[in-house]
């Protein structure tokens, strides 16, 4: 099984599905316990400088915005991220809180590229590895197996295989190339969803992204939530549960907690603020005005959706689509 | 004042490509705003595919995004950005659009940096999705809205989604599935294809009022031009209301 | 990346994912049209002599039995066939329609081993192919992926691994020995569901078992359901349709499809049937004429369920546990 | 007449090896009785989780099957066998039940055939999720009914799960996760664990009314003796009273 080609960017975090397991067995509590908490604890219990971390799903859709905005305000240093993403990673650039970004996409869709993207890694001052976004995704699936690699077709006869870190080899059935992707293990996995009890099994409505993927790749995972259900009603569906308990270690009430971005049949995205971040993201200034208001300016995210406004936040529930 | 602006053409004759029934994978921009033209047109059974999981929505309302909720809002399938991607990679997906910062003879695209890697002159977004649609859709339509020599250019500063690659045969020989690749160029001046044989491209149409020299002239790199060339339809007044009053009332993007 | 061991059992069905492609590109329908038709239909369209098929829960629970039948009462030969059942699969090697199995479990569980299984394979009649049960579903999984191999940590060091077609490579990341699985694709495969519509979105109630990734593996697919429901339904709900209309060739109406296994919230397992029916299959010309009754003498599933009849249906019903 | 039975008092046995709280990779039979006896006695938050995507069944009525409905009534999640295969791969698994045809010093089993290969003097049901299960958990605990030489074999027909293959590292080398193996025997006739050292089958607890000699008669392999050997305990009447009136009513299985 000839190794064709490798990669030549850098490997930020290096699969170790043997010291995944050593930690989860070491770590992880298999018991049911109630693990609701402030955003305040559990960024301060569970995030140290130097993490590895990851979110889902990006800046603007069920992004686990509100606990984003408490790893800034905690400003935790030297993180290395995946980087699928909008504002939530320009939130933690303009913060100069990373170091290395294993990055796929990041920018503003329609509206344009990120200007804080820009002046983070065109000085030179944070590292970037280039994947595509199935190869990220599919790196978390790698680790949610438990295995140290997978293969893929995506990246072949590319730069993006170039200054990435996976490797080409001869597959030893069809005699083909195929692309092995390292899994990417998260010191903490950060999620936003619809629906969880206190134990932490989890519900998302609509698509899920690839929060089943990053759950079960993550070391430590912080899922918040815009409602705390019953256990009762977990159980009654109990093939709706797409994040079980013990893959978590903290759960955060955050009703809301995806805005600027949408979460689907609960509020549509505030495009007013959106726009007005990324107009202000030109300058650095007004970046860090901005970071000045809605994050440090705001003691917490009850702090945060005061500020929003209440009359603002049910305009938005009015604006979001239905079943 | 003309009839349609440069973007309403774009987004008509894109969305003339789109074939009622197919799968098309549906990326921000244009090929939301074709495809849901297409929609209400000419292909009422297209079925969008986007990435993070929607799958046939009714595009009754223009998504703002790949990920938000109008991209499964009363679609068939609502699951993650794996189920579809590998339904991608297992040939489900007949039609990909893509867009670019620069694109070689080959249809090769950069979308990663301008300049040298790392530290870049221009950091641009990266792959996101456009890498796993160029590798496995059956046929990519590449969206280019101007059309000039800064764009299509000989060399690609990074190549970070494979159209031809080096030529024939290049794709199969680097692993990608076979009998793939780039299908349709649209630009601000042109359609244009890939020559079977060479698979270099190749000029197969002019928007109205505009001549082959101008679209060499606009082109980086030689550009074979087809036998006979047609003229791109304008879009027609129908086209025109339904994109302006249901496609995009709020004129979000046109 | 050193290729450490391979297993010397036969590989009956070799990976293609880019035969696959070919195949769905030429045959599958993406347009949304009514698939619905008899078990008849289904099984003389889409199964050929010699095919590679593979069904869905397994023989007791969730099976696809109303078609399994039809299948044995059109007496398709030379059968391939994914040994991951019960029921099911003692009827196909009880018809003798079988020349291959990939096994990784045909049993009675606590009942005891198979004795149809025993009089198939002693005699060397029918060759096998040792897997473990994981090992089935990742196979499933990697075609599902649209790939030729997985990477997985179970068979290894095992006669299970000997005899099995799997290979051991070294990780070329961490070092360490890794199994890889061949890609299973099938020529058909057959799953019973609780809701389909006519296009052939579908979904399924309590554990899925490997319905996800063995639908997304079949070249041909062919679903019964316990009720076909209206579109509109599967639209309102769309996270809930775990195997999408473009997938399926065939929709087969089959209310009590599963019959004499469970099918969990509608009807419980027929206790009495299959425990006649595992002592019968003792016994040669038992067996045969369980056969008789139950499959050649019966027209069609209808005619099936009359046999068993409503009231003992309705029991069942009464019997299966709640939400 | 005695007061139980050779398999309730297995039941029991195996039962007190549960850990409340604990996560435990449920087969049919034996562990299942054992599982909702524990979860009616000491360890009421034991964690039931069952091969085809059961997690944390209630367990309030006995399941038949490794896949039937009440392996996930009132379940906290109801997933596939690739989730729960893949959650035992990453180490969340803690327990294991196992049981086997033939069982060698090192734990390891067969349960695939009875003389060669292909054709078998007996073919056996094969693997199914056992390979996994002893590949995967942490511990994992090895129910034999019959404790006899026909069973306890110098060597296996065929080494369907591993146990610690040849002995101290073994598992290492073959790539199987470290720090995981063969944990408990539960039979006929004694409790035997894995002596640290050698990884060899050791006897710790002897059965009620039987002799270190009798258990070495009926294994076919030179056996480990602890220096302190327990009597295992017998079934309490109250644990005899919930499992025959509450697990197993309808005396499915005792």
């Amino acid at each position: 099984m000839k190794i064709l080609e490798s990669g030549i960017g850098e490997l930020f975090q290096p699969p170790d599905p043997d010291g995944f397991r050593e930690w989860v067995h070491k770590h992880k509590n298999t018991k049911m316990v109630p693990k609701v908490m402030s955003e305040q604890e559990a960024i301060a219990r569970f995030v140290k400088d130097g993490d590895y971390i990851g979110t889902e799903l990006y800046g603007t859709v069920r992004g686990p915005m509100s606990l984003i905005r408490e790893l800034v305000r905690q400003g935790k240093k030297h993180l290395r991220v995946a980087g699928q993403g909008i504002h939530e990673i320009d939130l933690l650039l303009a913060a100069d809180m990373v170091d290395a970004l294993d990055i796929t996409y990041i920018g503003w869709e329609v509206h344009g590229i990120s200007h804080i993207l820009r002046r983070a890694v065109e000085p030179g001052r944070v590292k970037t590895t280039e994947w595509s976004n199935a190869a990220i995704s599919w790196r978390f699936k790698a680790a949610a197996m438990g295995v140290p690699f997978i293969p893929v077709r995506s990246m072949l006869g590319t730069d993006t295989l170039k200054y990435s870190a996976a490797k080409v080899v001869e597959d030893p059935w069809t005699g083909k190339p195929i692309c092995l992707l390292p899994a990417l293990y998260l010191d903490v996995g950060f999620i936003h969803v619809h629906q969880a009890d206190e134990f932490g099994n989890c519900r998302i409505e609509g698509i899920s992204g690839f929060a089943f993927e990053l759950a079960r790749a993550s070391k430590t995972l912080i899922v918040s939530t815009e409602e705390i259900v019953p256990t009762e009603e977990i159980r009654r569906y109990p093939e709706r549960t797409i994040i079980p308990y013990y893959l978590v270690d903290a759960v955060v009430l955050a009703k809301y907690g995806s805005h600027p971005g949408e979460m689907c049949y609960r509020y549509w995205r505030d495009e007013e603020h959106l726009l007005q971040f990324y107009k202000d993201s030109a300058d650095p200034d007004k970046t860090r005005a901005y970071l000045d208001k809605w994050v440090y300016g705001c003691k917490n995210h009850d702090d945060y959706i005061e500020k929003v406004g209440i009359e603002r936040l049910k305009q938005l529930e009015k604006m979001i689509g239905g079943r | 004042m003309a009839r349609y602006n440069e973007t309403e053409f774009l987004i008509c004759l894109a969305a003339s490509l789109m074939e009622d029934g197919a799968t098309a994978f549906i990326g921000t921009g244009i090929p939301m705003l074709a495809a849901a033209l297409a929609k209400k047109t000419h292909a009422p059974n297209l079925v969008a595919v986007f990435e993070f999981g929607g799958t046939g929505a009714s595009l009754e309302r223009l998504p703002l995004a790949v990920g938000e909720s109008r991209t499964f809002h009363k679609a068939v399938a609502a699951s993650g950005i794996c189920d579809i991607m590998e339904t991608a990679q297992r040939g489900f997906i007949e039609y990909g659009f893509l867009g670019a910062a620069q694109i070689d003879m080959y249809g090769n695209l950069n979308t990663t940096v301008i300049g040298p890697y790392w530290p870049p002159k221009v950091r641009l977004p990266g792959s996101g999705g456009a890498n796993d649609v160029g590798s496995h859709c059956w046929k990519n339509i590449i969206i280019v809205r101007q059309h000039d020599t800064r764009r299509f250019v000989p060399k690609i500063d990074f190549l970070t989604t494979p159209g031809y690659l080096t030529g024939p045969g290049a794709r199969e020989k680097a692993g990608l599935p076979p009998n793939t690749g780039p299908y349709r160029v649209v630009t601000s001046l042109a359609l244009l294809d890939f020559e079977p044989e060479t698979k270099r491209m190749r000029l197969i149409g002019l928007n109205p009022n505009v001549t082959v020299e101008q679209v060499k002239q606009n082109t980086g790199f030689e550009l074979l031009v087809a036998d006979h060339l047609v003229t791109n339809p304008e879009p027609t007044d129908e086209q025109l209301r339904i994109l302006r009053e249901e496609v995009d009332p709020d004129h979000y993007y046109i």
